[in-house]
């Protein structure tokens, strides 16, 4: 026998037949099904294998906690392992693959692993596959590998789109139940910002199985009135297939949305999941609670569902777990099950209930026999249920059964309120862990808070909400709701951790396969501790993080230790809720879209120009410019890199970081961030600058330039832009308040353009108004300049990165295009290129000039030959003091030198290592390394900046630079490591 | 609660708008001796329990705050301008 | 040399305006952005400036305590500048950004659903009445950001990253489009 | 007891009834030679190595709550040697020496799995400083390679070959390391310590030093007074309330660290990895989770958790990096708490205070330490002197200069 769908009844459309395939067989539901509802209807109890054993298992729940029905659902980029059948609605076209099975779910060779389970007891895998050891990599770890794991995940990417939204509101309402819904409406109407979030696509929690009735009316068009009038309301926002994942420091609580998991041909313009970050004010966790299984042999056969499942199964979707059902109770809430089974003309095989006493009198009045102080130690079975085993006073008798539902107590859901630390708390009359009701920001109602009853649940919503507006001082008046009937309450009854006389496999923890002797075996081993117990068994780690297991486990702790649950505890509830899939954690950022791109406003010029651009950052800078016939980039750079030292060449240096520096005291200000003298720089002058960081170790480098009294411009590398810009905010906020120093970052309002070359003066000329000269603008000036007959302003500065006679012009962004423009048709006749950072790069290293390569954060001025700027006579600056520790004026320090090629044929690259000539190749023998590294054609040759011990002094010495990775090996020479114009005479005439 | 910080002058923003640059110290006189510069550079007192730091708005106001906040608890307690050495905010 | 060709080049030149029921976004005319910078941020400077400046809380916008823009459609000459300058100097510095920022507006009845999925800002009218302004990240990208009207704000954004919050924003805003 | 295939097989067939304690749960004796405070993966080893190589057996391991309940329980398990610096490439060679025989040597099975760790390069930049990494490890007999863009494909053609932001150029790759199973290797040291006779002592937390002559003579704990002739320290996070027991001061803040698994899943990602574009890093568990972190929450914090904020971070360079990972969904997120030193290099060293030794500054990277640390500490406590590759590990290395700063971020330990 097996499962079938009524004929009426239930909360679906039997008129919009959906189909779908499981394992590629075709099947039929309807409207309104879930996965899970749907594959029963259709007859299909096995749903899946186990983790370790491979068993054969159905479902077990109707919702959130499922272990067993998870199932890989749809194709290609939107392959998803590992869904809860139980979550996901039917729709049109659904394709499900059942996991963890070959060759099939029906024939599944891994299941004789049950065979072998004596052997494969709780970590078992820590006591062996050790020898040989070589073994582990190549034998061991791929079979086990392989056999472990559970849905397979898809390689192709996804084509949904996803995003993240913020949202805030004065109350936010976890879980759309009785509770919530109460919450919700008390809050709704007055006014406050209200935000319901439920996991389900129908908003209503129990409501929607329920058979009692609110006021005359059912339970499930109570929900729908209810729901009705919430959306009414414009401060009440209701979401449903929204699962709160997390409880977060600030009232922040992670949400995601399914928006589009349901949908046959998800609507492209639409994503698919939405994260929500939502800011509450307060929040009411009314996540209701969850049923407990019962431990007894055979607990996971395809049949064996919880009570509350069933009645989902029966009363919401109109499906038949069987033909000839058993209930096995420790509580009242058995009964409501068995009450609705038989109002639906089902066999009641037998109602079992541990308890001796039986029901509470007046709760049940069918028909079914009875056996009070009964157990089930065992169910038999293979694929699907055929018979159980009863036990009564030492009796045993089999009853043949296709379904069986079990209720072991309730347990409050209780996770999220303990996603900010602290744990529940064991309480024997409840018998079940609980949680204060308030939390800071977050209290708890209903089921969720023990409150009993759909009465005492409306009830405790309505007042909750109530208390928690009041705290906001918005009024409002709990919402009141006529009587229930037909409701059966359960009160709380001592828990069976263990049936008696188990004969099979109990299974704890269903989908890790952890079963009552695992939790016992844990307890023998010194594995007794909640959480030692939880790693060694694996019990609660499954991707339903022990909804159902958890409880049970600490009880079964609690016996095998001879302890209260008390004493136990529990283990740490964190973060997801369920689980949360990247896509929706990613939002839009992915792809092209990781990290948002920053283009200089030279951008568009560099693409007319025939750039290739490189990642520098969030930059795009373009690194060289091909020219036709150009084979290699190093064609390109050579003829760049010579054309900017014979001709002129223009480069966007746009991305520099600039600042621009104003205040009565900006001169004092630069005097203490930097280690070199500021205050007395003259107006129209720039100067270089070492910034060091408070432990003297060298920041950032960049020219600063005085353009009146009390404003300066300063320039940092690309790099470190928004790091100076920060630090200097702090300088000034924190460290100096006193100081009257404002700061502007001005790095987009400036196009910059280094115009490089002997010829870059006659160039520059043509389109500057003023009178450039070396006389007139020597080395290091810097002036506001108009340009083009004074159809625009700038600001030009004599500086040259390159050791050429050199100046960087900065126009208004928007006018950046156009003056490049300009100033290469300008340079036309007289041989100008546009040159990139690749260029730039050989012309700094032929100059000796450092970037972030060298000032890598472990180098102090001296190392780099810069221990004159650092000023003698300021009373302070940053990085003054610690600058004269010991280490950092070690005469062995790796300092900046020159490297050459002994052989002018021969090369290195940076990231090679120096060592002396002939020495061994050690790490103790390591000299240091090549830092920056190019082909010269000026010298002919590569050439090399490094940092090496003591370098500065072994100008001259042949080495032998090291480079293991590539088999490099290269007689070299260090030197100065200014290998073009030592004396200057370039830049300054 | 280091997922919202209560910027004294933009309100509560999410902690990506923030650069968090660690103990709120006071830097040393210029003439101070070495210990006591080793010490605001390099020791720090790394309670448990309610902590002074320093936050910077980047993306927002890109002023720099002190942040008192239970490093146990993540609580923060309130938040202010370091550059107004008094009123803080809740 | 001749220069009949100096042209100004739009950041978001060539953008052209996405409209529908749901959302408008159009770019903004790259006018004039001024940033104040004063030493201190006491209100009755803040009033001092708009006064001397003559202008409301939607031209001259709060920054950081101390700091706002003032912004405007028009480009300045360089003697209207100079004016300004002069007026406001004894009680700010003034640092021209005319260039350094892109101005974006966003209007209609979903405006702030899609500003949500960019920023924590709290956009609820009563939380951020108009003429409020604020920075912020959107995505992740800092903008600040001004309401303008009811259902409008104007986004003004560093030139450089322009582009990529037009592109972020036109995504966010295809479902109401 | 001696674990094997047989000893399996026996036990499995007498219903797995006889099976001893791994350790046993020892009640703490008036004195010990040593007194290692810290049931963590470095307390452990320490505990273990003192006894096997240095013969001394007169131990106790405290621990507050359960061994590994630290960071060595909530790590993301990856082993290597990949260091660029002389102070610290041989130390971590030394300790992936030791993970080579630890099981053997452990008779316990900590699922060291050599399966390679690659670390992403996307820029010139990053590949220089690959290779003056990959040099460095190469001049000390430690294995290096650089791949480029079309090996790494060749290995992990699921990466974003595409359509990446920043498109991946190349890799470095040590393919002797790999990752162990976090609990695994505390349970096994903690056995081996145990059946040398160390004592462990669980749910005991030290909460004073006593100090008698600027000498230390023992600790205050939940479980009463222990005395003792030398005290190790190895807390990780909690080093500076420790230190505070002492009166010191330390170069350290505490930081939250997240990790992250996910569903489980078949094999899907063979070798650990990490993007050189953002902060991310993934390996999959022997039981098909992927095992995946990034960086630090950025605050001090003891709390063991983190925030959203950071999830986020972690997880959209995760997409960036292998995009097919959308579908995938994260299951558990922790945090864990680190020892930042403000050079981001350990402290293995005696203080100033007589018997008493400190082991710290791990950041969050001490794992793959384990067994060299412990190795390397015991040496210290045993002979009063620092084994020589910890020579540079010191304490005192901040005020005299010589800082060992792999990254060169200074001393800001969030940077680190
Ligand atoms: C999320 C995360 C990921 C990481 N990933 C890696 C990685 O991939 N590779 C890697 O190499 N490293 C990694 N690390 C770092 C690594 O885990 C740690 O550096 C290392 O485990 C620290 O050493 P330990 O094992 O001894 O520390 P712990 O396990 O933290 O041990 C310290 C112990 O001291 C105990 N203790 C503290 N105070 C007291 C007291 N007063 N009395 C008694 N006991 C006390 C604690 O309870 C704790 O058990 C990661 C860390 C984190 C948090
Ligand atoms: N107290 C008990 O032990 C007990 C036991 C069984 C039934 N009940 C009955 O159940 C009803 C309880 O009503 P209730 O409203 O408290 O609970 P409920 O179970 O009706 O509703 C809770 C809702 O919250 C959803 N939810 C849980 N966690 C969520 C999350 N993180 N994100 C989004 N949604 C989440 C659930 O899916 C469910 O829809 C009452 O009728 C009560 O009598 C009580
Ligand atoms: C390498 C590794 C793998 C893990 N795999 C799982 C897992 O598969 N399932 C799970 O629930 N937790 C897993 N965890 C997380 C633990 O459950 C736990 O969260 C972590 O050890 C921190 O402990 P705590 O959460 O008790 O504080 C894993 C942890 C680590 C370090
Ligand atoms: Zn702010």
């Amino acid at each position: 026998m097996t499962s079938y769908r009524l004929d009426k009844g239930g909360l679906i459309d039997r008129s919009k037949p959906l189909s779908f395939t499981f394992d590629g067989k075709g099947m039929i539901g309807v409207e309104g099904d879930s996965l899970a509802s749907a594959l029963l209807a259709n007859g299909q109890m096995l749903l899946g294998r186990s983790f370790k054993y491979h068993r054969p298992r159905g479902v077990i729940s109707a919702g959130a906690s499922e272990p067993n029905a998870l199932m890989t659902v749809a194709q290609g980029g939107r392959t998803e392992p590992n869904t809860r059948a139980t979550m996901q609605e039917l729709y049109e076209g659904l394709v499900a693959q059942s996991q963890n099975r070959w060759p099939s779910l029906n024939i599944d060779i891994s299941s004789l692993n049950s065979l072998l389970s004596p052997f494969l007891s709780a970590g078992f895998y820590y006591k062996t596959f050790m020898w040989p050891a070589g073994l582990w990599e190549r034998l061991y770890e791929p079979l086990i590998r392989r056999a472990a794991g559970l849905g397979k995940a898809t390689y192709e990417a996804d084509p949904d789109r996803y995003e993240k939204c913020w949202a805030h509101c004065d109350l936010l309402i976890v879980g759309g139940g009785a509770t919530g819904l109460a919450a919700a409406l008390t809050a709704g109407r007055a006014g406050a910002r209200v935000i319901l979030v439920d996991e389900n696509a129908m908003i209503g929690g129990g409501l929607l199985s329920e058979t009692a009735t609110i006021g005359g009316v059912s339970a499930v068009e109570f929900a729908g009135r209810t729901v009705a009038e919430l959306e009414s309301l414009p401060n009440v926002q209701v979401l449903s297939r929204t699962t709160a994942f997390g409880w977060y420091d600030g009232n922040v609580f992670g949400a995601v949305e399914r928006v589009q998991k349901h949908a046959s041909e998800p609507r492209p313009e639409v994503p698919v999941e939405r994260l929500w970050r939502i800011v509450a004010k307060q929040a009411i966790l009314a996540a209701g609670a969850e049923e407990r299984p019962l431990i007894f042999g055979g607990n996971d056969i395809p049949g064996v569902m919880m009570a509350s499942a069933m009645r989902a199964y029966l009363n919401r979707y109109g499906v038949a777990p069987g033909k000839s059902v058993a209930v096995f109770t420790t509580n009242d809430s058995g009964y409501t099950l068995a009450r609705d089974l038989e109002k639906a003309g089902l066999r009641l095989v037998a109602i079992v209930d541990s308890r001796r006493s039986g029901a509470t009198a007046g709760v049940y009045e069918g028909s079914a026999r009875i056996i009070n102080g009964g157990f089930v130690p065992d169910a038999e079975g293979g694929k699907a249920l055929s018979s159980i085993t009863i036990l009564q006073d030492g009796r045993k008798e089999k009853l043949a059964v296709d379904s069986l539902a079990m209720s072991g107590g309730f347990s409050p859901v209780v996770h999220l309120a303990y996603h900010r630390g602290g744990r529940p708390e064991w309480s024997d009359a409840e018998a079940t862990f609980v949680a204060p009701e308030d939390h800071k920001g977050l209290s708890l109602a209903g089921a969720a808070a023990k409150a009993s009853g759909l009465a005492g649940c409306l009830e405790a919503g309505a007042r909750k909400a109530e208390a928690l507006l009041g705290k906001l001082e918005i009024k409002a008046d709990p919402a009141a709701f006529g009587a229930v009937e037909g409701d059966i309450v359960a009160a709380p009854t001592k828990p069976v951790w263990i049936i008696p006389g188990i004969k099979g496999k109990a299974f704890v923890d269903f989908q890790n396969d952890v079963h009552h002797r695992d939790i016992g075996l844990a307890v023998r081993e010194g594995y007794g501790h909640v959480e030692l117990a939880k790693r060694y068994t694996t019990n609660g780690m499954a991707t339903d993080q022990g909804k159902l297991s958890n409880v049970n486990a600490i009880g079964l702790l609690a016996e095998a230790r001879g302890v209260s649950p008390a004493d136990v505890g529990t283990t740490t509830f964190r973060p997801f809720y369920t689980p949360v899939s990247f896509g929706a954690l990613a939002g839009t950022s992915h792809g092209k879209h990781f990290q948002p791109v920053r283009k200089s406003p030279l951008h568009d010029w560099a693409v007319k120009n025939g750039a290739t651009f490189v990642e520098t950052g969030l930059w795009y800078r373009s690194a060289w410019f091909p020219l036709a016939g150009e084979k290699t980039w190093r064609e390109s750079v050579d003829r760049e890199a010579k054309n900017v030292r014979r001709n002129a060449g223009l480069c966007d240096v746009s991305m520099l970081g600039k600042i621009e520096i104003t205040g009565k005291d900006a001169a004092e200000f630069l005097d203490r961030v930097y280690c070199n003298a500021f205050r007395k720089l003259p107006v129209g002058k720039a100067r270089y600058g070492l910034m060091l960081r408070e432990d003297g170790f060298i920041f950032d480098d960049g020219t600063t330039s005085r353009l009146e009294d009390e404003r300066f411009f300063m320039t940092t590398t690309t790099a470190y832009a928004a790091g100076v810009m920060n630090h200097l905010e702090f300088c000034a906020q924190a460290l100096w308040p006193e100081l009257d120093v404002r700061l502007a970052s001005v790095t987009d309002q400036w196009a910059q353009m280094a115009i490089a070359g002997p010829k870059s003066r006659l160039i520059l000329q043509r389109i500057v108004d003023q009178d450039i000269s070396n006389e007139a603008f020597p080395f290091l000036g810097a002036k506001d300049v108009s340009l083009f007959g004074g159809k625009l302003s700038g600001r030009l500065f004599r500086i040259s990165f390159s050791g050429e006679l050199a100046y960087e012009l900065a126009v208004p962004a928007g006018y950046g295009e156009a003056a490049a423009d300009a100033l290469m048709e300008a340079g036309n006749e007289h041989g100008i290129c546009a040159y990139g950072v690749e260029a730039l790069s050989v012309l700094r290293i032929e100059k000796g000039h450092v970037t972030h390569n060298e000032i890598n954060g472990t180098v102090v001025p001296t190392d780099l030959g810069f221990g004159k700027m650092v000023s003698a006579t300021k009373v302070d600056f940053i990085g003054k003091r610690l600058l004269e520790r010991e280490g950092l004026n070690d005469p062995n320090r790796l300092q900046l030198v020159g490297v050459v090629p002994l052989d002018s044929g021969t090369s290195f690259r940076s990231g090679a290592h120096v060592l002396e000539k002939g020495a061994e190749a050690t790490l103790e023998n390591d000299q240091g390394y090549i830092s920056s590294s190019c082909y010269s054609p000026h010298v002919g040759s590569t050439i090399g900046l490094a940092l090496v011990k003591r370098g500065s002094s072994r100008h001259g010495e042949e080495v032998q630079v090291w480079n293991g990775l590539l088999n490099e090996f290269t007689a070299a020479r260090l030197c100065h490591p200014i290998f073009v114009d030592p004396a200057n005479e370039k830049l300054k005439g | 609660m280091a997922s919202l910080i209560p910027c004294p002058h933009c309100g509560q923003r999410p902690r990506e708008e923030f650069t968090v640059k660690g103990a709120a110290l006071v830097r040393p006189a210029a003439d101070a001796g070495r210990n006591a510069w080793l010490d605001y550079v390099y020791l720090r007192d790394n309670p448990r329990g309610r902590y002074d730091e320093h936050w910077h708005h980047t993306s927002g106001c890109r002023r720099w705050l002190v942040v008192t906040r239970d490093t146990a608890t993540h609580e923060i307690e309130g938040a202010r301008d370091t550059a107004a050495r008094t009123e803080t905010v809740e | 040399m001749s220069v009949s060709a100096i042209e100004h080049r739009a950041a978001l030149g060539g953008k052209a305006p996405l409209i529908s029921t749901g959302v408008t976004l159009r770019t903004l005319p790259e006018g004039h952005v001024l940033h104040l910078l004063s030493a201190s941020a006491d209100s009755d400077v803040s009033a001092t400036i708009s006064a001397v400046l003559g202008c409301d809380a939607l031209t001259k916008r709060s920054v950081s305590p101390g700091q706002w823009f003032v912004v405007g459609d028009e480009p300045l000459s360089a003697a209207a500048l100079a004016d300004i300058v002069k007026k406001v100097k004894p009680h700010a510095e003034v640092v021209d950004q005319s260039h350094g920022r892109v101005r974006i507006a966003i209007a209609g009845a979903k405006a702030t659903s899609v500003l949500a999925k960019g920023t924590a800002a709290d956009l609820a009218l009563n939380v951020f009445p108009v003429g409020h302004a604020t920075t912020t990240l959107i995505g992740h990208i800092a903008t600040h950001i001004t309401r303008v009207s009811e259902d409008g704000f104007e986004l003004m954004v560093l030139r450089g990253f322009a582009e990529s919050l037009w592109e972020e924003l036109a995504e966010l805003s295809v479902e109401f489009r | 007891m001696r674990y094997s295939a047989f000893s399996i097989l026996l036990n499995g067939l007498r219903g797995n009834t006889a099976w001893k304690p791994a350790w046993r749960a020892p009640k703490p004796k008036p004195h010990y030679d040593v007194i290692i405070v810290g049931g963590g993966g470095h307390g452990l080893a320490t505990a273990y190595y003192l006894a096997k190589e240095f013969g001394i057996r007169n131990v106790a391991v405290l621990e507050k709550a359960y061994i590994g309940s630290g960071n060595v329980g909530r790590n993301t398990t990856i082993i290597r040697s990949n260091y660029l610096l002389p102070a610290n490439n041989p130390f971590y060679e030394l300790s992936l020496k030791l993970w080579e025989g630890l099981e053997q040597d452990l008779n316990f099975n900590a699922m060291i799995s050599q399966r390679g760790v690659l670390n992403l390069f996307h820029s010139d930049a990053q590949r220089d400083a690959y290779m003056r990494r990959g040099n460095a490890m190469r001049l000390h007999g430690v294995d290096a390679d650089l791949l480029d863009r079309t090996k790494v494909r060749q290995m992990l053609p699921f990466l974003d070959f595409e359509n990446a932001r920043f498109p991946i150029h190349g890799g470095l790759i040590q393919r002797r390391g790999g990752t162990a199973r976090h609990d695994g290797v505390a349970w096994g040291y903690a056995r081996g310590a145990d059946s040398m006779g160390v004592d462990i002592i669980q749910e005991c937390e030290v909460t004073a030093i006593r100090r008698e002559n600027g000498k230390v003579t023992g600790v205050e704990t939940s479980k009463g007074f222990i005395g003792c002739s030398k005290l190790a320290v190895a807390v990780a996070g909690n080093s500076s309330q420790v230190a505070a027991m002492a009166d010191m001061r330390l170069p350290i803040e505490s930081h939250v660290l997240q990790a992250f698994v996910s569903e489980g899943l078949k094999p899907f990602i063979d070798c650990v990895v990490t993007f050189g574009a953002g902060h991310f890093y993934v390996s999959q568990s022997d039981k098909g989770g992927l095992v995946f972190g990034g960086d630090m929450d950025g605050y001090n914090s003891y709390a063991q958790r983190g925030n959203l904020s950071t999830v986020e971070h972690v997880i959209e360079a995760g997409k960036a990096m292998i995009p097919a990972l959308s579908r995938v969904r994260v299951l558990r997120s922790w945090g864990g708490i680190v020892d930042m030193s403000m050079d981001g290099t350990p402290i293995i060293d005696r203080t100033h205070i007589d018997n008493l030794y400190l082991n710290a500054g791990w950041c969050y990277g001490g794992f793959k330490a384990t067994p060299g640390s412990g190795f390397c500490f015991a040496h210290l406590i045993a002979r009063n002197e620092p084994h020589a590759v910890t020579r540079e590990m010191r304490l005192d290395r901040f005020e005299r200069g010589y800082l060992v700063d792999e990254k060169g971020q200074g001393a800001q330990p969030n940077l680190h």
